[in-house]
C-alpha cells in the first residue's frame, strides 16, 4: 500500500537555519504517529512541512501521493493541521470560524456542527474567539481541524492547556483513527498518556528523527 | 464550490467581521474627512484655489484610506494565524483575491460615497456629467482594490506589513490617482469627453491588475 | 558562476573605459555648445543615456522575471540577473534625476519642476526602490525570486509612463527629439553623434556591472551555501550555532554591557 | 503573619461576562498552590486580577499588603507572572529581553544571565525570540519572572509546551520556593506532576474557588 | 533607577528594535517622499501655487508620517503582550511614556531632516531664518510625538490599532500642523519676527502634552 508520508533525508529551512537536517519517514494509511523530542528538536517544522506550509529545501517528500518538492498545495485540502495558533478570526463567534472553515474546504455546515458538539464546546458556540480562554481555543482549533473531514491529520502539542475533559475527547479522536480510515502525526511533550494511544513513536534529536526504542 | 461561491465565502466572512468591528465605518471614514479638512487647511483656503483642486484632494483622500482598509484588510488575516488556515483550507487562491479585493472595494465604494458629500459640502463643487464621474469612481476603485489587495498580501509575509503597504502600493497606484483627478475634473467642467481617455487608462488599470492578481496570488501567499 | 567569460568581462571592463574616457572628450570638447544654453547642454550626453538605459536595466528585470517566472525557463541565473539589473537601474535613474536637476538650475531656474516627465521618473525612481526593499525582505530563495517577480513586472508598466507622459501631459521637458515620428535630425551631426557614442558608452558600463553584480551574488551565494552545509553538520551534532548576523549583534551589545 | 494573597468575594468582569463570580482565597507566605479547574473556569483571570491587570469589580482584594482596589500597581514589582503570552520583543534576542526585563524592574543583568542558564537556554541566548520555538518561548518567559526577583510568582499553564528538561527546570523553581521566601500560584492541567510540589490545591468551578477535596 | 535613567533604558529598547528591523529608515521615509511628490503633483502644479505651499505639504507628510512611526511604536508593544509585561515591570508610566515620545521623536527627526532636503530641492525653497525654523521643527516634533505616544497607547487597548490612532491623533495634532506651517512660512520668507508667536504657540503645546502625557499615561496604560 501506498504511504501517507514519505520522507527521505529531508532537509528544511527556518532563515538560513537547517530545523531539519535530513529527515526520512514513513507513515502508513490508519496509523498514529507520536513525534517526540526536546524543545527546539523540530517537531513544529515538521509537522508545518508535511501541511506544505514549509518549502522543502533538499530531499524527497511526498504526502497522499503528492511530490511537496513540485507542489505543495495539492494535497492540503485532505490534510488538516492544528498548530500552536488557531487559525481563527477574533471577531467571528466559535460557530462562525467553524462553519467558515468547513465550508472553504468543502464540507458542510452540518459537519461544523457535529465538530462544535464533539469538542464540546456547545456552550460557546456564540462566544467571539476573542474571549475564549486558552483551552476553549485549543478545542476549537481541534473542531476546526475536525469539521475538514482530512484524510491526514497533524496535530502539535493539542494536549496544552487542555484540561481532563479535553483530554479525553483528544483520547477519543486518537482512539477513533484507525476505524476512521484517519491518519494521524501527533507531536506531544505528554509522553505518558500518548504513547499507550500511538501505534508508533518517533524520536526527534536536533532536526533528525529515529524510531524510538521501546523499553 | 465555484470560483464565483468560493470568492463570495471569503468576502462575506471579511464583510461580516467589517460589520462587526466597524472599523472602515468608525474610523477609516473619519480619517478621511479629517485628511480631507486638513489639506485644505494646509494648503490655505484664501488663495482660492481650493475649488480647482477638489478632485485632487478627494483622490489623494481616497487613497490615503484605502491604505488603512487594506492594511486592516491584512492585520485580520495576520492574527492568530489565520493565513496559515486560509492556505490549509483548499480554496482557490484566485478566489481568496477576488473574495478580499471585493470585500475592500464595498468598503472604498461606501467611504467613497461619503466622503463626495464631504466634497460638495466642504468645497462647493458641483458635480457636472455624473455618468462618466460614477464610472470613472468605479473603475478607480477597482483597480486600488486590486492592487492594493496584492500588495497587501505581498507585505503581510514580511514582518513590517503596516509600514510595508504604503511604500510598495502608492507609487503603484499613482496613474489611479492622475487618471482618476483629471477625470474627475473634466467631468466637474462638463466635458465628458475630455474624461473618456481616463477612464480608458482606469479601465486598463482595473481590468490590468484584477488579472494579475487572480494570478499572482497563489504564488504570493504561500511566500513563506 | 558569471554572465560572461572572464576574459571577455576583463576586455570589456577596458573597453568601457575607454569609451567613457572618448564620450568625456567628445562631450566637453568636440561637440559645439548650444547655441541658447550654451555649455549647461553638454548635461545631454551624460542625461538622456543614463535615462535610456534605466529602461534598458528595468527592460532586462522585467524580461528576466518573466523568464523566472515562466516553468520551463525557470532558474535561478533569471533571479539573479533581475536584481542586479535593478539595482542598476535606480542607480541609472538616480543619475537621470541628478543630471537633470544639475542641468534644469541653468535652464529652467530651478532644480525641480512640477512636470510630468520629472515626477514619473521619480515615481519610476521609488518603485523601484520598493521593488529593492522588497529583494531584502527575509524568505526563501525561491519565495522572494517569485514574489520580487511578479513584483517587477507590475513596476515595468511605470517605464512607457514615464516615456509617453511628455506626450500624455503638456509640459515643460524636452519632449521627444531623437525619437521624433517625423525624423527630422533636429540637431547638430557631431551633437548627434555624441549623444549616441554616449549610449554607446553607457550600454557597455551596463553590461560589465551587470556581470560584475552577477558574478557578486553568486560568491555570495556560493558563501550562503556553504555556511549552510556546515550548520547542517552542526545541527546533525547538536551543536546549534547562532546565525552569524546575530552573533555580531550580540558581540556590540557585549562591548556595549562593559563599558 | 500577613497574607501574600486575600481575597474576599472577588468578583472580575471580562466585557459584561464575570469571568469570576465571588472568590475567596488565602495565600500564605511560602506557599505553592496548585490552581485547577476546566477551560475557562477563571484561572487565567484570577491570576491577572492577583497580577494587577485586571479590575476588581466587587469585593476585597489583597495583594502583599496592597489593597487593589485602591491601587493595582504598587505591588507589581515583587509580582512576576507567567501568562500564556512570553511579554518579550519578537526583534530582540533571547539575551536582551532577559536583559531588559531584569533592568526595568531593578534587577542587575547578571540576574537576567544567571535566569538565562537556569531555563536551559544558554545556547538560544542570541537568538530572536521570533526564531524560538513554542517551548523555547516558554523557558524564555519563565526566565523573564525569574529574572525579576520576585516575591510571588504567578505561574499559568507553565507546563504547556515544556520537554521533560523543561518541566524539570520548573520543578525546581517549585521545590526552592520555599527556602527562597518565593510564594508560588500555579495554574495548570498537569495535576498529577504539579500536585506533589503544591502544599494546597485550589479548584475553580465557574468563577468560584473551592478547596480541594484531597483523596 | 531615576526617571531619567528609566526613560532611557526604554527608548533604547524602542531604537535597538529600530535600528534591527530598519522600518522607520527604509520604509517610512520613502512613504513620506512618495507621499511629497504625489500630492504635490495631484493638486495640480500649473498653478504656480507650489512653492507656497510647500511648508504645508511638508507638515501634512510630516504627520502622515508621524502617524506610520506611532503605529509601529505600539505594534511593538502588542505583539506578544509585551504591554503587559511593560505594566508588571515596575516602571515609572512617565518614564515609559517619556522613552517611547523620546524614541518617536528621534525618528521623526531624522525623518524631517532627509524630507527638508527633499523640499528644498523639489520646491525650490531657501530656508530663510534658520535659527526660529530649527526651533520650530524640535518643538514641533517634541509635540507631536508627545501627542502620537499618548494616542498611540489610548488607541492600543482597543483591538484595532492601525486605523484608530490616526482618527484621534490628526485633528488633535492640527494646531502643530498649523503652528509649523505659519513659523515655517514666515522662517522662510525671512520674517522672523512673525515666526515667534507660532514658536510660542509650538512650545506651549509641546510643553502641555508631554505634561498631560506624563501624568495620563499610567491611567491610560492600566485601562483594560
Ligand atoms: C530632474 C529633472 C529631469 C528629469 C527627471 C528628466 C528625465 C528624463 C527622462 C526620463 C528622459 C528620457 C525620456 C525618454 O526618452 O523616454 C529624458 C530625456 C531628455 N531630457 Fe530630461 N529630465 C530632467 C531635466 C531635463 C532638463 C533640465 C533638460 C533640458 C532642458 C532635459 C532635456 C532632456 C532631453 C533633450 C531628453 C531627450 C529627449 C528625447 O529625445 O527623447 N531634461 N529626461
Ligand atoms: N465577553 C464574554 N462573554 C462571554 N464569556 C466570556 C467573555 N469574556 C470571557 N468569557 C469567558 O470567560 C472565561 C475566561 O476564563 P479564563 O480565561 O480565566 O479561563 P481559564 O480557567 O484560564 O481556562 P483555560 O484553562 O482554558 O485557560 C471563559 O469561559 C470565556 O469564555
Ligand atoms: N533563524 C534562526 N536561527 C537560529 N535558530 C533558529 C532560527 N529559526 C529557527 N530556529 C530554531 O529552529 C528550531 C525550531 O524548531 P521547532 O519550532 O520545529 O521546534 P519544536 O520541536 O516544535 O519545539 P517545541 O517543542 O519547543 O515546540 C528551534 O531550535 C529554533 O531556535
Ligand atoms: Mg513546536
Ligand atoms: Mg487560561
Amino acid at each position: 500500500m501506498q504511504p501517507v508520508v514519505r520522507l527521505r533525508s529531508a532537509v528544511c529551512l527556518l532563515g538560513r537555519f537547517p530545523a531539519l537536517a535530513g529527515v526520512d519517514l514513513d507513515v502508513a494509511s490508519g496509523e498514529v504517529v507520536l513525534l517526540s523530542g526536546g524543545n527546539g528538536a523540530g517537531k513544529t517544522t515538521l509537522l508545518r512541512l508535511i501541511a506544505g506550509l514549509l518549502p522543502l529545501h533538499q530531499g524527497e517528500a511526498e504526502v497522499l501521493g503528492h511530490n511537496l518538492a513540485r507542489n505543495r498545495t495539492e494535497h492540503r485540502r485532505y490534510v488538516a493541521f492544528v498548530g500552536h495558533e488557531t487559525f481563527c478570526y477574533d471577531d467571528l463567534t466559535a460557530r462562525e470560524n467553524l462553519r467558515f472553515a468547513a465550508r472553504a474546504s468543502g464540507a458542510s455546515a452540518s459537519a461544523a456542527d457535529a465538530a462544535l458538539e464533539r469538542v464540546g464546546l456547545e456552550r460557546c458556540a456564540a462566544v467571539s474567539h476573542a474571549r475564549l480562554s486558552a483551552g476553549q481555543r485549543r478545542r476549537l482549533a481541534l473542531g476546526v481541524a475536525l469539521a475538514r473531514e482530512p484524510r491526514l491529520l497533524l496535530l502539535d502539542e493539542p494536549h496544552a492547556g487542555l484540561d481532563a475533559d479535553g483530554r479525553a475527547v483528544l483520547d477519543a479522536v486518537l482512539e477513533a483513527a484507525a476505524g476512521e480510515d484517519l491518519t494521524v502525526l501527533i507531536a506531544s511533550h505528554e509522553l505518558d498518556r500518548t504513547r499507550s494511544l500511538a501505534s508508533r513513536e518517533v524520536v526527534l534529536t536536533a532536526g533528525q528523527a529515529h524510531a524510538a526504542v521501546r523499553p | 464550490m465555484n470560483l464565483a461561491q468560493e470568492a463570495s465565502l471569503v468576502a462575506g466572512k471579511d464583510l461580516r467581521i467589517e460589520a462587526r468591528s466597524r472599523v472602515t465605518l468608525q474610523q477609516v471614514l473619519p480619517f478621511g474627512l479629517i485628511v480631507l479638512l486638513l489639506f485644505a487647511f494646509a494648503l490655505d483656503p484664501d488663495r482660492g484655489v481650493l475649488r480647482d483642486v477638489a478632485p485632487g484632494l478627494f483622490w489623494v483622500t481616497v487613497l490615503l484610506a484605502a491604505l488603512l482598509a487594506i492594511s486592516r484588510s491584512f492585520a485580520i488575516e495576520a492574527a492568530n494565524g489565520a493565513r496559515d488556515g486560509l492556505r490549509m483550507s483548499g480554496l482557490d487562491p484566485a478566489a481568496i483575491f477576488l473574495g478580499k479585493a471585493a470585500a475592500v472595494a464595498v468598503e472604498l465604494a461606501a467611504l467613497e460615497a461619503l466622503l463626495t458629500v464631504g466634497v460638495i459640502v466642504l468645497f462647493d463643487v458641483s458635480l457636472g456629467a455624473i455618468g462618466p464621474l460614477l464610472l470613472a469612481t468605479v473603475l478607480a476603485t477597482v483597480g486600488v482594490a486590486a492592487t492594493g489587495t496584492l500588495y497587501g498580501v505581498l507585505a503581510a509575509s514580511s514582518g513590517a506589513r503596516e509600514t510595508l503597504v504604503p511604500v510598495l502600493l502608492l507609487p503603484v497606484v499613482s496613474p489611479v490617482l492622475l487618471g482618476a483627478t483629471r477625470a474627475w475634473e473634466a467631468a466637474i467642467d462638463g466635458a465628458s469627453s475630455d474624461a473618456w481617455p481616463w477612464i480608458g487608462v482606469l479601465a486598463v488599470f482595473a481590468v490590468l491588475y484584477t488579472s494579475i492578481g487572480t494570478l499572482a496570488f497563489g504564488p504570493l501567499l504561500e511566500e513563506a | 558562476m558569471t554572465l560572461l567569460k572572464p576574459t571577455v568581462a576583463r576586455v570589456l571592463g577596458w573597453t568601457t573605459l575607454v569609451a567613457l574616457i572618448v564620450l568625456a572628450l567628445f562631450g566637453l570638447w568636440g561637440a559645439p555648445a548650444d547655441a541658447v544654453q550654451s555649455d549647461a547642454q553638454r548635461l545631454m550626453y551624460l542625461h538622456v543615456p543614463a535615462a535610456w538605459i534605466a529602461y534598458l536595466a528595468f527592460g532586462v528585470t522585467a524580461i528576466a522575471s518573466g523568464l523566472w517566472l515562466w516553468p520551463r525557463t525557470r532558474s535561478p541565473v533569471w533571479d539573479r540577473m533581475a536584481g542586479a539589473s535593478a539595482e542598476l537601474g535606480v542607480m541609472f535613474t538616480g543619475l537621470t534625476l541628478l543630471m537633470g536637476s544639475l542641468w534644469g538650475r541653468p535652464v529652467w531656474g530651478v532644480w525641480w519642476a512640477w512636470d510630468a516627465r520629472l515626477v514619473t521618473t521619480a515615481v519610476l525612481f521609488f518603485l523601484y526602490l520598493g521593488y529593492l526593499a522588497l529583494r531584502r525582505v527575509p524568505g526563501t530563495a525561491e519565495g522572494r525570486a517569485k514574489r520580487c517577480a511578479i513584483a517587477a513586472l507590475i513596476a515595468f508598466v511605470d517605464v512607457p509612463i514615464v516615456h509617453f507622459s511628455v506626450t500624455w501631459w503638456r509640459t515643460l521637458h524636452q519632449e521627444a527629439t531623437v525619437f521624433d515620428p517625423e525624423l527630422k535630425a533636429h540637431i547638430h551631426g557631431v551633437m548627434a553623434f555624441t549623444l549616441w557614442f554616449g549610449v554607446f558608452a553607457f550600454t557597455l558600463l551596463f553590461v560589465y556591472l551587470l556581470d560584475r553584480r552577477y558574478h557578486l551574488e553568486c560568491l555570495q551565494e556560493g558563501l550562503e551555501d556553504r555556511e549552510l552545509e556546515q550548520a547542517i553538520k552542526d545541527r546533525v551534532r547538536g551543536s546549534v550555532s547562532p546565525p552569524k548576523v546575530e552573533a555580531k549583534v550580540e558581540a556590540t551589545v557585549e562591548a556595549g554591557a562593559e563599558r
